[in-house]
């Protein structure tokens, strides 16, 4: 039985809501077991928000995930909060152009993505979420590339634009934590 | 059939709009405000009416006034929001009336929380309403659950003109998970409704109450619908063995997302070489008392371990039901927290190792 | 002279002040806030008029108005 | 002036075909009694027996269901208005009317009659207003006088502590959702003439599927009032109608076809 | 002390009055519509606070609010009336509020009838409400013990912070006994009520709320209050024994004007030389579950026979006391009836003859 | 025109004294914030902070508590004046106010406003009516706009089955029972210099035990009409205040002192 | 010739009717009805104008009015 | 043990109720117990109405009584309706001005009180309830007649001429039905 966990934090608004939706359905897609988590909780104005993503290959039980295999955090309080619960072993995507700090973790791959900086460089600072995932599934292949870039085509494929901007910046999110992983394996 | 991604309270909308020909009326309520949301959408699509109330009170009463038509309806809320229909359920049980109400609890007493509780199973169960009456209630542990028993919940109602309840908590309405509904609703045949009020034409006219000033009207009212609870009893008791063998050292009584969290601490303890079974109640009335009893009686039966998300309620008839053949004993939490498996595990090993007794 | 201070803690960058202020003296930083939110600040402190304008409408009273000297109290308020 | 030229004997007056024939429980001279026959009239005049739906309050009007030959609902007190939404969105070929006391309407069931009304539920409503709760023994409604005593008011009703009378008509043609608002009175037979026509005009807006209506009827309790019920079509006359004037208060604005 | 001819719901009025500092409010129904009309008169004269409201959802809110002030306020009402408060009821007991209420038992479900009956047992013992909470349910049998029941039942607000109910049943509301009120209300010392808001003056501001959102504060909630339930398990199981002797041979659980019938018939049998017991409980919650145990667990009890007006409520958790060591019995009747002993009797002699079980 | 003469530095706007020092959880540019701090600031002009109890509602505010220095009660959803009613008949000497949303107070809580204001409950009334239920995700109030799209009216208000948005201050300036209401709003400087006059008037109504005040507050739910804030105070102006017509509706006749 | 019938059974004596009638010629009975009431009782049939008044007014339905001949029908009702 | 139990019945608006409390405020007037039960169901908008009054010198038990000693019928229906219940060896007592039948027993003393003739006469048809309660008394003797005087004046003594005339009746009622009784032992 294989099972990964993920776990997307953030502030409302940076689209972790959509990103972790869009990855369960990469999962569905592959023909795995999926279920996907959203807190709703008092955090609800303003403040943070996060979502948790199951993939499994069997029937999942419990569908309440503390001890994450992964976690993809888009600002400071949430890596405070969150990366100390990821389970040794996994992997953390670190927002860097907004967190200034690590997760102090050496048990973990942990990737930092100036997803900021990549967006508005792409010219829309709302695909920071897309850059984020693209980064997870490249650093842990979760789903695989050819299945995230289908399910975006898919499940953004309104608007033309927007989504040939989405597809770059996936793109660039999931080039950017394989060679990020490949300099920290020669490293 | 294909398998689609879906937020809990997507999927129990959608559930109710294969169940058939449904109309819905209701007060928007945090965990659930996304089945209502859902069906202002696609209500008009399929010609069914959707009335956003002012009140739960209202919604209630809506019910009353729609299902006496005999046409299907429902609503959905959370705790709060069920309190204030009770007055409505009790009429409705008491005029004998099918409508599925949908309570996907959050945590209380008073405004509590918003996040999942189970701490409605008392007024689920036993009557929030005064008078003696019983509601059947359903109770899913995941996404797919919640459609069948949307659409089984409706099938139920009608067979019995009963109000049927179907409680899941905050994390059933929030999670998604795939679904498959099917592609035609296989419905058994029903009786016909020859008590609906369509106006007096070629018939005499047709009364809808619960009034019977003369007591022994009013008795002979409670023993009809009595008779109804006692074929619920006979008939409608569901529930699902998980890991149920002779090895079992202890039974797990729970339902809900509670109860797959069990499941997951019962695999957890099952490759660590503790046997567990798990009776997971699916109505929660009625009741699987008898199995219960049954299964707790077998010898190699330690203990009965009761786990909710509340201070303890369905552990009432759980303990009822063991007659103290076995000890039982009680895991919760409350107010919204949404118990880890660490945690389960961790009392059921205390418990197992005989260093927690009740 | 009149100036105005805005509490960076209770900015949360939602422009009303900017858009009130009579002398056009107020805009967005750059940077983010702890909360993430961009905030406001005073570009041109000398032409402020102390008229509390900003501070009135600020839903986060975030502003706070001081005035050194004779001050005019435009409207009760 | 019409003439009907007959030269046998015709009955110009009868009991309703929409009654039926039991013997009201209500008390002698009370004219809750009045407004039912006008509504059974009326049903029988529209010739809508079949397919009439009436929803019975809680209040001395409870049992009104034994006294019609059409399809009923009992509601919970206050609550009519919500049944007959339900009712007639779920059915909206049946003709819908709620019959309701101004305990059940005014008091508890405020919420639900404003809603429906702005919500423009296209059914009809006959609101009795007795000044009084009648059934559970002459307590205090918001509709009774200043100074009236009742059982909840033993020093009469005290408009510092417990406010003025309500005056629902008013109330309800504030809104800008088109409607039919009118109150009547049926304490001299040229009121009842016109109760008459009020109650019929409320259910043909609802035949013609066009809005809201409202009939507000002021009543008598004479048991209550400890009047007989000749003093006490004199009290509507002195007490009730100066504060609760009589009228159209809202109508629906004029159709214009298509 | 003098007795006087009063009327269970007149004399119920007048104790609160006793209690001292009490204020009311209520909306009118049968049958107990008379405590308010009393009060109207007399709450003006003792400079108490009487107010009609426009219904038992604002009932429950306007107790609600004045409860906070720290002052005893309290209303009556009956079964659908009650129903109507659930909402409020699970506030006041999240927020902790000392408030009593009065519930004078109708037929039910539904709009029912007016009659006497005892079928709100479980919407009282059980919460009608959402959320983990108890209420301390008192049941008196006379109109005596309705007016002692009623005094202690402000004092046990007060004690606990918790709601009280106290319920009879029409019959209670509607007879006329006569009753003695002490000259004065001799009553315990109670803790201050630092928590009662009177303006942020010399202090830190106060908050009467059940809302908390973080779900550790809301478990913190459920765990304060429950600590509570637990003390009045401790301290507040009250019942009477009737005739209770070992050579008893069936043991009957009954409550209310329920429980007086018994008696007679207790008395009846007793002088046929047939030797039954009456364990009587006062307060429904807590229940008191060891003393029925204990009681039917003696040897010379053959069966235990559960009476309610209703159609088998309380029977529940006698049967859980009783752990299946005796055969528990039911005899109810509903919808306002209200047996006569012959009937019991009937019932007990076919049940002794072995000829019902069960 | 008052002249303040001094010659050192004076804060001439700070945070006022009742509020507490908690940044709230609104979203940026709510007038929700605006609100309460107008409502600190009579607070402490009027010298009533250690008086004054507030009684909170289900809705955005429901939190209000945390930002005052003041008692406060946590209302179930609508029912504030009803706590409101119980607090102050029992402690007449308090200063309470309710602060409701539109949704809590014009749908699910009509009746308990209505009831409150019709008995002349001495307290006062804080309505904020920003046409949407915030707090639940925007779905659609009683005061929705005509067309409006919400989360429940997916294809907009449809005025012929959800009927016209309700109007309160119109609704209850038609009870007999003297009272003071006001409609004002808080999108423009000026607007929000008359709505703090306005909310003066209600608490100083209550000091002097005169009357129920309700001042509603056209407010802006930027987060859930998809606007930015400025966008949504231009909206206030453009679609709301033609239909909610601001000025005094109401007003207890003056007092003859004896 | 116009003519009412009092129906005994439906009738409780409530005066209504008497009050009603322009010709005042309806009185009530000596004697009670089953149910305990006095019951209204027509005393002078040949005064009778048909006008219906009585039969409006009652509030029990207890009054049927029947007429010989032409009927002149005063007002809409 | 010794214990009477009563029914009055009759119209709404004759007075039953009254008739019954008087009698309770006798019994306890006695040291008695008492319990005074009503009427309050469905028959209340101008129907039947009617109220049981035990009278025992220990606690009373079950307040139902199905099967009353003492019966006070005020109009026919009652008769019709509560004579067959009272037990063998009790007292039925009669209002004959509007009842024209009788009960039909042998096993119970039937006394015909033309109650409503001897009010008129007496100047207040109101008054029939006393003397009905004034016959019961002498016939029973359930309370004594000083008991039952000292009742009258003590919770009708407000208005002068009222009690004055009450007082008239109870004497009356009470005489009437003793000289009945006499008259049977006789007869
Ligand atoms: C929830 C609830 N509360 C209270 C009652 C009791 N009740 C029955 S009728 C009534 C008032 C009736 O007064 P009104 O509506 O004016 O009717 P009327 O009898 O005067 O015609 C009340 C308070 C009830 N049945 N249900
Ligand atoms: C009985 C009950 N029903 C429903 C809810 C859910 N609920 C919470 S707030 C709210 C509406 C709030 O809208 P409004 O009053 O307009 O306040 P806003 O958030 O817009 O300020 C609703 C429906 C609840 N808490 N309790
Ligand atoms: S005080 Fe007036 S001039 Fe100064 S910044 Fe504020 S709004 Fe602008
Ligand atoms: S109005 Fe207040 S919160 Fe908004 S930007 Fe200006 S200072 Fe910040
Ligand atoms: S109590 Fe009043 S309203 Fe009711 S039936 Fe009698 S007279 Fe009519
Ligand atoms: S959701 Fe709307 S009302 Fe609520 S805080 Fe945000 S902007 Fe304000
Ligand atoms: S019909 Fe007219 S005249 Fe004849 S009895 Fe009736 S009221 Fe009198
Ligand atoms: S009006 Fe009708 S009920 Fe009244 S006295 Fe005349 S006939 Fe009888
Ligand atoms: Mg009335
Ligand atoms: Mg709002």
């Amino acid at each position: 039985m294989s099972q990964y966990e993920v776990t997307f934090a953030g502030f409302g608004g940076q689209g972790i809501m959509t990103a972790g939706q869009l990855l369960a359905y990469a999962g569905i897609h592959e023909g795995k077991q999926v279920v996907w988590i959203p807190s709703y909780g008092p955090e609800m104005r303003g403040g943070t928000a996060y979502c948790t993503v199951v993939v499994s290959d069997s029937r999942i039980g419990s569908p309440i995930i503390n001890t994450p295999l992964g976690l993809v955090v888009f600002n400071r309080p949430s890596l405070e909060k969150f990366a100390p619960r990821v389970k040794p072993g996994g992997t953390i995507i670190v927002n860097s152009s907004l967190i200034d700090i690590t997760s102090n973790r050496n048990d973990v791959a942990e990737i930092l993505v100036p997803a900021n900086d990549i967006a508005i460089k792409a010219g829309n600072v709302k695909t920071v979420n897309m850059i984020m995932l693209g980064a997870f599934v490249g650093a842990t292949e979760v789903v695989s590339y050819n299945t995230l870039i289908e399910l975006v085509k898919e499940k953004m494929g309104k608007k033309k634009d927007l989504l040939e901007m989405n597809l770059q910046v996936v793109d660039e999110g999931y080039h950017f934590a394989k060679s990020a992983l490949r300099a920290k394996v020669k490293a | 059939m294909t398998r689609i991604l879906m937020k809990g309270n997507e999927a129990i909308a959608e559930a109710a709009i294969r169940a058939g020909g449904v109309h819905y009326f209701a007060y928007p309520i945090t965990p659930q405000s996304e089945v209502g949301e859902y069906l202002a959408k696609r209500l008009p699509e399929v010609g069914g009416v959707f009335v956003q109330a002012e009140s739960e009170v209202a919604v209630g009463n809506m019910l009353f006034g729609a299902a006496s038509t005999g046409k299907r309806v429902f609503t959905s809320s959370s705790s709060p929001g069920v309190s204030l229909m009770q007055e409505a359920i009790s009429y409705m049980a008491g005029a004998q009336l099918p409508v599925v109400i949908i309570n996907i609890m959050r945590g209380g007493p008073g405004l509590g929380g918003i996040l999942p509780a189970q701490s409605d199973y008392f007024q689920s169960t036993k009557g929030g309403g005064h008078g003696d009456y019983r509601l059947l209630v359903l109770a899913p542990a995941s996404v797919q659950e919640a459609v069948d028993l949307t659409m089984l919940g409706f099938h139920l109602a009608d067979k019995y003109r009963n109000p049927v309840l179907v409680i899941g908590d905050g994390m059933i309405g929030q999670m998604m998970e795939p679904v498959e509904f099917p592609d035609k609703y296989d419905e058994p045949a029903l009786p016909a409704k020859d008590w609906a009020i369509t106006g007096a034409k070629g018939r005499k006219p047709l009364i809808t109450k619960s009034l019977f000033l003369d007591p022994y009207a009013l008795e002979q009212n409670n023993i009809v619908i009595h008779a109804k609870y006692e074929q619920m009893k006979a008939n409608e008791i569901r529930f699902e063995l998980y890991k149920v063998s002779a090895k079992n050292r202890m039974l797990i009584v729970s339902y809900g997302t509670m109860a797959r969290i069990c499941q997951t601490v019962i695999d957890d303890l099952e490759r660590e070489g503790v046997s567990i079974g798990l009776l997971r109640p699916i109505s929660l009335w009625p009741f699987p008392e008898m199995q219960i009893r049954t299964e707790a009686a077998k010898p190699n039966i330690e203990r009965v371990l009761t786990v909710e998300m509340s201070m303890g309620q369905m552990v009432e008839d759980v303990d009822k039901a063991v007659q103290g053949k076995k000890p039982v004993d009680f895991f919760g939490r409350t107010g919204g927290i949404v118990p880890a498996p660490e945690e389960v595990r961790e009392r059921i090993l205390k418990l197992l190792d005989g260093k927690m007794a009740k | 002279m009149p100036g105005v201070i805005i509490d960076k803690n209770y900015c949360k960058g939602c422009e009303l002040c900017v858009k009130a202020c009579p002398q056009k003296i107020l805009s967005m930083s750059k940077d983010i806030t702890m909360r993430g939110y961009f905030y406001a600040l005073m570009h041109d402190p000398s032409r402020c008029i102390g008229c509390q304008l900003c501070a009135i409408t600020c839903p986060d009273a975030a502003i706070t108005v001081k005035m050194h000297g004779t001050r005019f109290v435009l409207y009760e308020y | 002036m019409n003439e009907v030229k007959d030269s046998a004997t015709t009955i110009t007056f009868a009991r309703p075909q929409a009654f039926s024939d039991m013997v009201t429980h209500y008390c002698p001279g009370c004219t809750h009694g009045i407004i039912h026959r006008l509504v059974a009239e009326t049903i029988d005049e529209l010739n809508i027996r079949e397919r009439t739906v009436g929803v019975a309050p809680v209040g001395c009007s409870v049992l009104i269901y034994n006294y019609f030959n059409v399809d009923f609902l009992e509601s919970p007190h206050g609550r009519a208005p919500a049944l007959a939404t339900g009712l007639k969105r779920v059915s909206p070929e049946l003709i819908v009317f709620t019959y309701q006391g101004d305990g059940d309407l005014a008091s508890i069931g405020l919420s639900e009659i404003v809603h429906a009304a702005n919500r423009g539920e296209k059914f009809t409503t006959i609101f009795v207003n007795n000044a009084i709760y009648g059934m559970t023994g002459g307590q205090m409604a918001p509709t009774t006088m200043p100074g009236q005593v009742t059982s909840t008011s033993p020093y009469g009703r005290n408009v510092e502590e417990a406010g003025w009378p309500m005056r629902i008509c008013e109330l309800l043609s504030t809104l800008r959702t088109p409607g039919y608002i009118e109150r009547v009175a049926v304490h001299t037979p040229q009121n009842i003439v016109r109760t008459k026509k009020a109650i019929r005009t409320a259910f043909q807006n609802q035949i013609d599927r066009r809005c809201f209506s409202l009939i507000e009827v002021l009543s008598t309790c004479p048991t209550n009032w400890g009047l007989t019920p000749c003093e006490a079509t004199n009290w509507v006359q002195t007490n009730m109608s100066p504060y609760y004037p009589l009228g159209v208060f809202k109508k629906p604005e004029p159709r214009i076809e298509v």
